[in-house]
C-alpha cells in the first residue's frame, strides 16, 4: 500500500526518523490554522501519489497563515497529472544546507535489502543513476542481521554526504532503515533527505510503501486505507475477499488464480478485445464466491460479456457452475455469459452448463474458444 | 527418478490438524504420498486419521524419519515454523504453502537458511509440487496429471494446472511440476529447478510458465542459454496488466520499465526458449519440440 | 558479576520478566515495613551468594509484618556456608502449582547459547542431570538469531512442562532469554521458574551473572557494585586498574599479563610455597604502576616476601625496574623482593638492578629460580 | 612457508590513528610487515607516516590490496570493525586485538562469519600472530623470537613470550606463534591452529599453551590423538587458581568441577602430548622431542 507523504512522515515520526514539524489540512481554513500553530515560514504541499508535484505548482512557500491558506486554496483541486488534490500537508520550512537521496527496499534478484544513497537529493534518482553514478551509493544488506554500523557509515562516504556531519548521516541511515524493517515496509525513500543549516538530518519527503500482509502486525495501518479514494466497486470486491482489478475494456473476467485470470486478460487481448476488470475468485471459490463477483460485475456500467474462465483443482467446477446458475437466475444478469471449466468435476458441470445453455450462458471448451466468443459478443473481435 | 519428490519422500505437515492442512494432507495421502506425521505443538501423542501428531519437527523426524515438510501455519507464524523445519536434522525439503507472509519474514528466513542448513524451500505461496505417480506434495490435483517425460515449472498456481492439463490432453506425462510461487522473495527460483531437470535423466523437455514482475524469468533465460540442453517451451502471462498494479500476487507487479511480460518473453526467446502466446497451444509447442528431439535422435 | 537475587529479580522486573512483588530490608524493622507494604504472606530470603539457602535456614515464611521481623531477625547475621548474611529480600508468598528449572549461558566448546529447561525445579540441577536426564531439554542458540518462538516451545514440550500453558511457559523462556541478550548477561538461571495457581510463570529465584565488558552499554550497571562487601586491598587494587585477587599464601606475586601470572602462582606451588594473591598489572606497565602495585600489598599483612616476575613485550623491563627501585626506596617495604625480568630493555634493566641488589632486592635469572628464592625467603619451601 | 602470514601479507589497520593502533601498527611495519593502509571512518585521503588511511575496509582494499586485517577499535565499536573486516572482498584473515568486547557481540560475531563469509577470525583479546622473519601482526615482540621449525600456539600472551624465549635461548626457533587470546569465543581455536601447523611442511613441533577454563585444551588433546603426526609439548596455567575467579581473562575461569588444569593436562599426556610443569623447561622438552624426531628420521 503507497502511502501519501504526510501518513509516511507521521509513521517516521512515531518510530523516531526526524521530519519537520508539520499539519495536514483539506480546506484552506485547516491550512491557514495549520501555518498558525506552526508558526514562521511553511511550505504547502499537495498531497498526490505521483511524482513532479513541484514542478507542477503542487508545493509552495508561504510567509504565514494568511499567504498559506492563500496557496492552499490554490493548490486544493488541482489536477496534478490526473490526480486530485484534496489534502496538503503543511510544514515547518526548513533550511537547506545540502540534499541528499537515499532509499531501502528489497533487491528481488539478490534476495537481500538494498539500500540507495546519493549525495544528489531533490532530482530524479534514475537520472543520478544513468548521468553520474559514481554519486549514487548502492549496498546490499543481510536481512538476517540488518544495516550494521559499517554499513551506514560505508553508504555515507561512499556516496559523498557531507563529511563534518557523517555521524548524523549515518545514524539517520540506520533509523531510515529500522523504519523500512519496523513498519513492515516494501519500500522506504527520502528524496531528498536533507542537511540543515543547523547540521540537522531531516526527511523532508516520505515515499512508504507498506505490505499489507504484515498488517497483523501494525492494526492500525488499515486505517490508512480512509484517506485513498478507491473505486467503489473495488471496494465492494474487496468487502468480499475478492481480488479486483478496474480495467479499461468491455469484457468482464472471473478466474480463480492470479496467473490464470492474467492470462485470460492476454488472450482476450490477442483475439481482439480488451478486459474491462481483473477478477480473481481464489482458491476453493464455491456457490456464493460466484455469485457475489458476478454481483460485483453488474455495477459496473463497461462490461458488455462476461468470461468465467475456471481450472478447478481445490476448487469444484460443479459448486462454481451451481453459483453462476443460480446467479442467472435471480440476478437478472444485464449481459451475456460465456463459461469455460476443467479439471475438478468438470465433466459433471459441463453437463450442468448444457442443461442451461442459450444466448446469456454460452459454454466454451477452451480458453481460446472462450475469449474469442467472448469478444465476439462484446462486439469487439 | 523425478526431482524433489519421489516413492523416498516421508511427509510431515506443519498444521495438519488445521481445515487446509488436514483437507491437502490428506488429499496428497490419497494420492499415494507416503504421510508419516503431523505437527501441532500442544496436540503432540493425539492421532488424526491414522497418522501420529507431534508437538514439534523434530520429534515427529525422530519418531517417522519424515525428510519433507510441507507448512500449512498461518502467516504470522509460518516463518517460524519454516525456520523449525529448517533446523529439524533429516529434513531434506520444505514447501510452504502458506500465502501471506510478511516479505521481511520472508526475506530474513530465506536469507538465514541459505546461510545456515541450506534446506531446499520451495514457496512459500505455492501449489507445491507433484512427481505424477509417485509423490504429490501440496494442492496441484493429482487426477490431472500423468507420468512422464516433461518437467513442469511456474510461478503460478491454477495456470499451472492449465499447462499440465494441456500436456496431459496429447498424452505427454509429467516428470515433476514444481510452483515455485508468486512471492518477491521465493525459495526456490526457476534456476534451481531448471538445473534439477537437466540432472534428471527423465525429463526430456521442461515447460516453463512466468509472470509479470521481477527478473527471475530474464535469470532462467541466462541459465537456459548457459546450461540447459533439454529444450524449453514458455510462457509469460500479464501482457495486458497494467503498470503498478499487484495482480494478485505480491511478486506479479510491473515496476516502472521493469519485470513487462515482454521483456520476459524476448529474453526466453533469445536463449532458444520456444514462448507461446496462447496456454492452449503448449501441449503443441512441446510436441512439437520433442518431436524434433526424437528425429534429432 | 554475580548479583545477589534481589538484584537479578529487579532487573528483571526492568525487562519483562514476570517475578513476585518484592521489597529489599537490612533490618528488621525494614522487614517489617516490607512485610506491611506487600501485605498477605511473604518469604524473608537471605541475601547470600550460596546455593543451599533454604536448608540452611535462610529462607523463612511469614504470615504478616511482626512474623516477618522475627524471622528477618533471625536471619540477619546467619552464617551460611561462610557467608555472613547482611541483605534480606521480602516478596509475596506465591503458591505454587509446578516448579521448573530454566537457564540461558554461552557454551563456550559449540560457540553458542545454551537453553536448558526442567519440569524438575527446585533442586540441584546437576543432579537432576545425572538421575533423569530426560526431564532436562538441552537446546543451542544462534546467537546470530536469538531464541526462536519454536526453540521456545520445542523447550517447553522436550522438558516436559505442563502442556495446558505451554504457551505462556514459552512466552515466559522468551522473555528471560531477551533478559539474558538485553542485559548482556554471561548466565540467568532461575531454579525454581514457577507455575502458580492461577497458571502465571513468575522467577521465584534469580541467579543472574553480568559481563561487565558490556558495562559501557549499562552505565547504571557499576551501582549492583555497592552491594557487595569487598576485601579492602582487592577495592584499592581496582582503583588503581590492577588485576587482583587475594589468595591463602604468603609470597606475594606482582607480573603482567594473567597467563604468566597464574603460571608464576603454579612455580611458587611447585617449589613447595604458596601465593598471597594474583596480581597482573597488565601490558605497557611503567614505574607508576609498579610502584602502585607494590603499595597494595603493604597493605596485606599475610605477604612474607614479593616475586616481581616481567616479560617485556610492550612493557619496558627498564622502566619497570625503575619503578621497583623507586619505591623500595620511599615505601619502606616491609619484606624482601625477589625480581626477575625478560624481554624489552631486560638488559639495561638487569645492570639497574644489579646497582641495587642486596638481601632486600634479589635479582634471579629465571621464572623457576625467583620462585625458588622467594620460597626459601618466605620461609616455606 | 609458515600459517597464517608470511611476506605475502598486505595489513590493513582497522584504528590506525588511535595511540594503539599507531604504536604496534608501525612496530609491526618496522618489523618488516608490509603495512599498507589505515581504516578510520573521517579521515579518509590522510596519510599517517606514509601510511594512507581510508573512511572503510573495501575503499582500503581496492586501493592497496590489503588481504589481512588488524583490529584497535575500542571495544564498543569492535564487534562492528570486525563484521566489516569479514564483509570485505580480499580480506582473508583478520586478527583482533581489542580487549573487552561484549561476550554477546563476540558470540554473535563469531557465528554470522561461521555462517556468511568464514574469514578466518583470530582473537579477539589476543596478542595476534607472527611468522619470524617474514611478518608480524600484533604486539609479540619480534626481538624475542627467530625463524625456525617450532609451531607456538597459546592462550596468553606473556607467557607465550615466555615460551619464545625459551625456545630461542635453545636455539629453537618458530615458524609461527599464534595467540588465540583469552575469551570465551575466540574466533579460531586450539583445533584450527593444530590443523595448519599439521599442514604445514616447515613446522617439525608443535608448543601448546592453555590455560584454564573452557575445554578448548580438551578439544585440542582429541584432535592432536587423531589427526596430529608431529609432536607436541603442552604447557597449562593456573594449576593453583581457585574456582569461580576470572583470572585475568575473561575465559580462564574454572567452572564447578570442570575447565581445571589438572584434567587439561592430562587429557592432553593421554594424547601424547608432553606436559611440562614449570614454563623453563618447554625448551628442552621440544629440544629433547625434536631429537628423537631427528633420530627417527
Amino acid at each position: 500500500m503507497d502511502l501519501f507523504e504526510y501518513q509516511g512522515k507521521e509513521l517516521f515520526a512515531r518510530v523516531g526518523v526526524k521530519v519537520p514539524r508539520g499539519r495536514m489540512a483539506t480546506t484552506t481554513a485547516e491550512a491557514w490554522s495549520a501555518a498558525a500553530e506552526l508558526g514562521g515560514r511553511v511550505v504547502v504541499k499537495a498531497q498526490v501519489q505521483v511524482g513532479g508535484r513541484g514542478k507542477a505548482g503542487g508545493i509552495k512557500l508561504a510567509e504565514g497563515p494568511d499567504e498559506a491558506a492563500a496557496r492552499a486554496s490554490e493548490i486544493l483541486g488541482m489536477d496534478i497529472k490526473g490526480h486530485v488534490v484534496h489534502r496538503l500537508w503543511i510544514e515547518q520550512a526548513s533550511e537547506i544546507a545540502a540534499e541528499y537521496y537515499a532509499s531501502f527496499t528489497l533487491d528481488r534478484a539478490a534476495k537481500k535489502h538494498l539500500a540507495l544513497v546519493s549525495a544528489k537529493g531533490g532530482m530524479d534518482i534514475e537520472a543520478v543513476a544513468a548521468e553520474s553514478p559514481e554519486a549514487l551509493a548502492r549496498l546490499h544488506i543481510d536481512p538476517v542481521i540488518g544495516l550494521t554500523n559499517w554499513q551506514a557509515s560505508e553508504l555515507v562516504y561512499r556516496a559523498g554526504l557531507d563529511r563534518a556531519t557523517a555521524r548524523k548521516s549515518a545514524a539517520a541511515l540506520r533509523s531510515l532503515y529500522d523504519a523500512f524493517v519496523s513498519l513492515d515496509c516494501d519500500l522506504v525513500e527520502v528524496n531528498p533527505l536533507i542537511l540543515t543549516g543547523e547540521g540537522e538530518i531531516l526527511a523532508l519527503d516520505a515515499k512508504v510503501t507498506l505490505d499489507s500482509n504484515a498488517f497483523f502486525r501494525h492494526p492500525d495501518f488499515e486505517s490508512f486505507r480512509e484517506a485513498f479514494t478507491v473505486d467503489p466497486i473495488e471496494a465492494m470486491a474487496r468487502e468480499r475477499d475478492l481480488n479486483f482489478i478496474k480495467l479499461d475494456g468491455s469484457v468482464g473476467i472471473i478466474g480463480n488464480g492470479a496467473g490464470l485470470v492474467m492470462s485470460t486478460l492476454d488472450l482476450v487481448s490477442l483475439v481482439g478485445g480488451s478486459a474491462s476488470n481483473f477478477l480473481d475468485v481464489g482458491g476453493g471459490a464455491g456457490e456464493e464466491t460466484m455469485k457475489s463477483a458476478l454481483e460485483v460485475l453488474t455495477h459496473d456500467p463497461s462490461v458488455r460479456v462476461v468470461l468465467i474462465n475456471i481450472f478447478g483443482g481445490i476448487t469444484r467446477c460443479d459448486q462454481v457452475t451451481g453459483g453462476i446458475i443460480e446467479a442467472a437466475r435471480i440476478l437478472d444478469l444485464p449481459w451475456p455469459l460465456v463459461v469455460r471449466l476443467d479439471g475438478t468435476n468438470a465433466e459433471q458441470a459441463r453437463v450442468m452448463l448444457a442443461e442451461v445453455a442459450s444466448d446469456r450462458i454460452v459454454p466454451a471448451a477452451t480458453m481460446r474458444e472462450a475469449a474469442e466468443k467472448a469478444v465476439a459478443l462484446a462486439g469487439e473481435g | 527418478m523425478a526431482i524433489f519428490v519421489d516413492e523416498s519422500t516421508r511427509l510431515v505437515v506443519q498444521g495438519l490438524t488445521g481445515s487446509q492442512g488436514r483437507f491437502h494432507g490428506f488429499r496428497n495421502r490419497a494420492y499415494g504420498t507416503n504421510l508419516v506425521a503431523g505437527v501441532t505443538p500442544g496436540k503432540g501423542g493425539t492421532d488424526l486419521g491414522g497418522v501420529p501428531i507431534f508437538d514439534t519437527v523434530s520429534e515427529a523426524v525422530e519418531a517417522t524419519g519424515a525428510n519433507t515438510a510441507m507448512t500449512f501455519v498461518p502467516p504470522a507464524f509460518a516463518a517460524d515454523g519454516i525456520l523449525e523445519a529448517a533446523a529439524a536434522e533429516g529434513i531434506r525439503l520444505i514447501v510452504a504453502i502458506t500465502e501471506g507472509i510478511p516479505a521481511q519474514d520472508e526475506a530474513r528466513v530465506y536469507n538465514y537458511i541459505q546461510q545456515t542448513s541450506r534446506t531446499p524451500l520451495i514457496g512459500p505461496n505455492c501449489p507445491g509440487l507433484i512427481s505424477p505417480g509417485k509423490c504429490n506434495v501440496g494442492i496441484t490435483p493429482g487426477e490431472i496429471t500423468m507420468a512422464g517425460p516433461v518437467g513442469v515449472v511456474s510461478r503460478s498456481g491454477t495456470l499451472t494446472y492449465q499447462a499440465i492439463h494441456e500436456l496431459t490432453m496429447r498424452g505427454l506425462g509429467q516428470s515433476t511440476s514444481v510452483g515455485i510461487g508468486g512471492d518477491p522473495v521465493p525459495g526456490t527460483t526457476f534456476v534451481d529447478v531448471l538445473e534439477r531437470f537437466e540432472a534428471d535423466p527423465e525429463t526430456k523437455a521442461v515447460v516453463l510458465i512466468g509472470e509479470i514482475g521481477g527478473s527471475a524469468e530474464e535469470e532462467a533465460a541466462d541459465f537456459i542459454r548457459e546450461n540447459l540442453s533439454k529444450p524449453v517451451i514458455g510462457y509469460v502471462a500479464g501482457f495486458t496488466a497494467p503498470p503498478g498494479k499487484k495482480m494478485g500476487h505480491a511478486g506479479a507487479i510491473i515496476s516502472g520499465s521493469s519485470g513487462t511480460a515482454a521483456a520476459k518473453k524476448e529474453a526466453l526467446e533469445n536463449a532458444g526458449v520456444t514462448v507461446v502466446d496462447d496456454p492452449t497451444l503448449i501441449g503443441e509447442a512441446v510436441a512439437d519440440r520433442m518431436r524434433h528431439l526424437t528425429s534429432d535422435v
